[in-house]
């Protein structure tokens, strides 16, 4: 799966595509806080967005190894994925869960860029981790859902025309278990009045645009709901190992930038009439940064592998989001420290990706968490909290 | 931290450490966001905290200063932190250019120059890095040639910080570029309706976003020849290295303070926060980590304590004084990183003072001499 | 480390310093190696020690001890690192249960065991950990019932250290096993021609080849009830409690004491050995990794030198007591594991002392209370 | 390659065979600072060590990959592969660069365990890792070569028929390339006589029999020369990447060993009324020990794969050795501080296991030399030495 031939050619077409949009594309759009439109355009237009539609719906069928190879690249060029990247693995639900009419209606759309599905509905503020305790409403009235509540956290809402939301429609005291009871919809943005859903920008340290939602009464369709109500929790959980890939995937791009760029910087820059990468103290921390990149690579594409040959690989994705967030970080303050003081200035593109590339170490999902899961899951010890 | 206290502070220096804080709070906490969105810090805050007494607080009276020691400069570089303010560089206007002046400037430069630093009516500036040299003074191509009792100044320099509201720079320049380090000199500028001086735009940065840092510009600068600080060309390499331990102990000073205040943020963020039904503090994961950093903390307070007292005993060595900057510096991006982690996404808004910590904290380990030049430092005592 | 003198040093210590390094030099160190090989240390150097005054150096002469205070504790114990010894447990014998019987005893348990200890007649030994209860002690299973005046003991006790040469043993055992942690009594056992008692084998262990180290067995031993240490049943748990953070400092001293010893046998060696031509110290790598240890060794030992004044002045508190104790012990660990790296493939040779101090070392981070333990006593300080 | 059929089987296979031998037996053999003969026997009679030997001369031809399963599954056992594992990267110098006569004369009697060829002699007191500038010479004399010198870390010798030694057969300075004049020689062992080379042990920390060598004027027959006089540094080179390769899984699997008894301590020893694995402070350091012996493991199979379809491997090998025996070291370390003060005594193993897997950060290479080699020769930075 690491060299594929298919593998290598969409690496090249995505480089190639990237190569168009060079560092002062990037940091533009960073310095005004703006959407990389441009870019998500020319990579849609490509085709690229809609790598995992099946072909039937006007999308290229790939795997989630290739989809991973588009956004390593995208990152690996010195650009962010972050922009786009929740298309990816949150049409997965609409795809294995959304009846047929649904998947007709949307998918060729989203896989020509005429719709954008990149909002994705499930934390909240007071739940934080602890999904099933969501407190988000989505009551039955008629043909429409009624919901209620709050959301924090949620991406592109700006940018997107489609949001998938996560609600519950069975309080959390007559349901069974407490994954029961919530159910998934697709609710469109562009038809929601500024009255039903409120949208608050979070500022943040990098240009990463995300929101608080406020739902007041907001009418979906009960033509929107995805699958079964009250399944679906399970029907996220799905998408959330895809996410984790795809998102070591972008770590460990950020994280071969950060080594392309640091170790060229350590081969240049004389200092004290020698090259900087002359000195052990530089070369040393650039090279142990590229032999965990290395290693969490490995670990992305065993992931990909199993996820795209239908076995379990909730350990793998886990394991590969972490491995991969730790090194890209690692990568990121190396790349810091041989850049000394230029590392800090705007205009060497270090210090964006240092904030941007940080994100994954808390997000989508806190490394403690995979710690538990692992502890837990894997080898079997007793659950900590 | 708990019950302990400095062992070098004194009545004096607690009462001046009250209204430092309490100015602070009035007179730069309400504006700070603005800076941060200026990219400067405001020209008049200068101006307040000379009024205040706290520009110049370890320079001589006789020479306008509060004729402290550094103990009262670390009082007042340890309330800025703990106000949560970065940006506002009094450490390189009073607790390095005035000392340049103070030692190695003559009786009439001292009088010429200290008082106005001390009422902030003149902002101090050290130029040194250029685009081609940082570590490596060596490699500064900046000349100053001595021609018709003026200097002729030609280059430029980079990072410089208080760069926009300087009025008075110690340009590094080479006064003989043939001699190598023996052929730099330290030049003052008084950038006052200066021809050929101009300063770039503000440098856009990871953090430190309210500290006005430029590129400036010298394009045939004409100085006087008794701008030459000190009455002698060619020391400009000695006496820039002859003050840097004592200059390294504002970093860790700086350093301490931000961990001691990352680590208080979020004990009281765990406290209040839940998940999973528990507040963050009953995790034990939660309780280790920040154990640990507590832990960290305190031994650098120690540490840190430790040496201004060497400081103020005349007994601080270059290896000690190395240790203390790239430790202190290295653990405050570290316990503040692991502070951060603990806000969850939270850490990330900038609502949050915690994001402003962690993206102001990196080049702690890269300024005042990279924490690399600080292990070879150390090394060379081996 | 350089010229720094741990500020509660004094003449009269220096000259206990100097008197005890030329004691272990002289009696110890020629044996050392065959104690590692017997798995214990001599009977006789417990003897030897106490004609040299080194034991039970912090109790008043009225019961023979050298009416020291802690520093001179922390001098004896800081030299026998230094000489590269470990086995040798006078902390647990002076350090710890000398001071369980000043503080607890009765005036005549005072006087009837301290003078003993402090010659060497009797050595003594705390009797705590059972197979099944390390850490918790509410679990411990040993009992002692009250019959007819005696004391009767029946369970077993292990990792005792001094187990094997101990005459006088401060057993932790249940008198009221109902009441938990309220039942727990301080039992002192003389073992001499004592029946119902058996010591095991010397344990074999990763490091510490040199500490008599054993299982106890207890099976209907009788002791006096006037054995009971103080003169109240089921203060056991709180007796053990109160002088933890003064017994941790004798594991932070000696991981201090060994960091300082790692780093200048490992200096001496890198600026010996050559590859590739050059000297190993010449190697960047080598020369950060150890600025790096010889940064936080020094660091280390001014803030271990700062709780040992905090004993002496009677403030040391829970909390800091416990950063000692992990902080200097992880330190350690990670210091001498540093250290033995630049001694490549030799570094696992144990003629090599490093080979000693990397296997010996490990357990300061168990032992004491282990580390974790040591983060949440921090933590309940957050 | 993770899981291919066949490597499952012979994972399966050697687990039994480790399975007859107990943790008490590997400790009696420490405590004795003994030879697991029984063990290396055992081994033997079932083929494993001929695992890398062509099925034409008596052994089972297969991979690296299977060869480094047999070694995981001996270190996961409890056991130490320390005391058989060179008989399968050395044999490799005899396997390519040997004469047809020589692969005929020694190869099948290794297979079958008649000899025993465990010991490799190349470094010297004072060259260090800097092989090139060996000092022992061979000097040809008629039909013999004489050699004289001196060699440390000669592991095995005590429990070896024949020696694999490089010496150097023309002077450093009468040759173009200073790897240039080093030649390969089979010594037999049994055939030395005393004074001509004298063994002397160096003890150490573990149960490691290593050896000094010292050759004075040792007659070795001409015909025991491997290849061509004069190359022999190529040919050992061919081996270091097999010996970096079952070095790594050998790591891998002291790191398993390691996880599987903390973690089920963990989960039995209650302090406090509950399993300490439910304490966080216990459960992820062991958590995160199995990620990164995860990561090096797929690191190990990389370049495992690579290595048996021919391709260079040289970075990848080192990696997977470097990883693996961080990722060891880290899970003994976890490891003793589940354990607590049971961690140090003899009968729970721990200890031994501990201090046997420390070598591997230091032998065969040590983590700086790695990297240098990926700084300089993967990320194209200056020498840094």
């Amino acid at each position: 799966m690491l060299d594929t031939e298919l593998g290598g050619q969409i690496r090249s077409a995505v480089r190639d595509l990237c190569g168009t949009f060079p560092d002062t594309y990037w940091r533009e759009v960073d310095e005004s806080r703006g959407y990389p439109e441009k870019f998500v355009q020319a990579l849609t237009d490509a085709g690229w967005l809609a790598a995992l539609i099946p072909e039937e719906y006007g999308g290229s069928g790939l795997g989630i190894a290739e989809a991973s190879i588009i956004l390593e690249e995208v990152n690996r060029s010195g650009g962010n994925s972050g922009a786009c990247h929740a298309q990816m693995y949150i049409m997965g639900t609409l795809l294995r869960h959304g009846s047929e009419k649904q998947k007709r209606e949307y998918l060729p759309r989203i896989a020509s860029g005429e719709l954008r599905l990149q909002s994705f509905g499930v934390t909240e503020p007071t739940t934080g981790t602890d999904t099933t305790k969501l407190k988000t409403t989505a009551v039955r009235k008629g043909d429409h859902y009624v919901v209620n509540g709050q959301k924090v956290w949620i991406s592109r809402v700006q940018h997107s025309d489609l949001l998938l939301l996560l609600a519950r429609t069975t309080p959390l005291n007559e349901v069974k278990k407490k994954s029961d009871g919530l159910s998934v919809f697709l609710v469109d943005l562009r038809e929601a009045s500024e009255s039903e859903l409120t949208v608050r920008p979070i500022r943040n340290m990098m240009n990463h645009e995300t929101n608080e939602l406020f739902f007041d009464n907001l009418k979906v369709p009960a033509e929107n709901l995805i699958g079964e109500e009250g399944r679906g929790f399970r029907y996220i959980l799905d998408g959330m190992n895809a996410e984790r890939i795809l998102i070591a995937a972008e770590c460990v791009g950020d994280g071969y930038w950060f080594v392309d760029r640091a170790s060229s910087y350590a081969k240049e820059r004389v200092v004290f009439d020698r090259p900087i990468g002359q000195n052990q103290g530089i070369q040393f921390p650039i090279a142990r940064a590229y032999v965990n990149i290395e290693a969490a690579n490995l670990m992305r594409f065993r992931a990909a592998e199993l996820f795209d040959t239908g076995k379990p690989c909730g350990a793998e994705a886990n394991m590969a989001k972490l491995l991969a967030a730790d090194a890209s970080w690692e990568a990121a303050n190396v790349a810091v420290q041989t850049y000394g003081g230029f590392g800090f200035a705007a205009e060497f593109d270090i210090e964006r990706k240092f904030r941007e590339t940080k994100l994954y170490q808390v997000a989508p999902i806190s490394t403690n968490l995979i710690l538990s899961f692992i502890g837990e899951h894997v080898l079997g010890m007793p659950r900590s909290f | 931290m708990d019950h302990y206290r400095s062992p070098w502070m004194n009545d004096e220096l607690r009462l001046l450490q009250e209204a430092v804080r309490q100015f602070y709070a009035e007179e730069f906490v309400p504006h700070y966001e603005r800076w941060i969105e200026q990219g400067m810090v405001d020209r008049e805050a200068w101006n307040k905290a000379g009024e205040m007494g706290i520009l110049c607080a370890s320079i001589p009276e006789e020479y306008g200063g509060a004729g402290g020691t550094f103990a009262h400069e670390a009082v007042i570089a340890r309330e800025l932190s703990r106000a949560g303010i970065t940006g506002f560089s009094n450490g390189v206007h009073s607790g390095i250019l005035a000392h340049y002046i103070l030692v190695y400037g003559t009786e009439e430069q001292r009088r010429k120059w200290l008082p106005k630093m001390a009422t902030g009516e003149m902002v101090g500036a050290i130029a040194m890095t250029e685009p081609g040299a940082g570590t490596d003074l060596g490699g500064i191509s900046m000349t100053a040639r001595l021609e018709n009792g003026n200097y002729r100044l030609n280059g430029s320099k980079t990072f410089i910080t208080n760069g926009h509201h300087a009025d008075l720079i110690c340009v590094v320049a080479k006064t003989d570029p043939a001699l190598g380090h023996k052929g730099i000199s330290l030049i003052m500028v008084e950038t006052g309706n200066l021809d050929g001086f101009s300063r770039g735009l503000p440098l856009k940065k990871l953090g430190m976003k309210a500290a006005d840092t430029t590129e400036l510009f010298f394009d045939d600068v004409l100085v006087p020849a008794s701008n030459l600080l000190g009455d002698k060309k060619g020391e400009g390499f000695a006496q820039l290295l002859q003050q840097l331990p004592r200059e390294r102990m504002y970093i860790a000073v700086t350093a301490v303070a931000v961990m001691e205040r990352a680590l208080e943020l979020t004990v009281e963020y765990v406290k209040e926060r839940k998940a999973f039904g528990k507040h963050l503090i009953d995790f034990q994961n939660t309780r280790f980590k920040l154990a640990e950093c507590k832990t960290e903390a305190k031994i650098a307070r120690i540490f840190v304590d430790h040496c201004i007292e060497r400081v103020l005993d005349g007994t601080l060595d270059t290896a000690t004084a190395a240790m203390a900057k790239w430790w202190t510096t290295q653990k405050q991006c570290e316990i503040v990183d692991e502070c951060m982690q603990h806000f969850g996404g939270y850490g990330f808004m900038l609502e949050y003072p915690i994001a402003h910590m962690y993206a102001d904290s990196r080049v702690q380990k890269i300024y005042g001499g990279s924490n690399e030049i600080m292990k070879e430092l150390i090394a060379r005592s081996l």
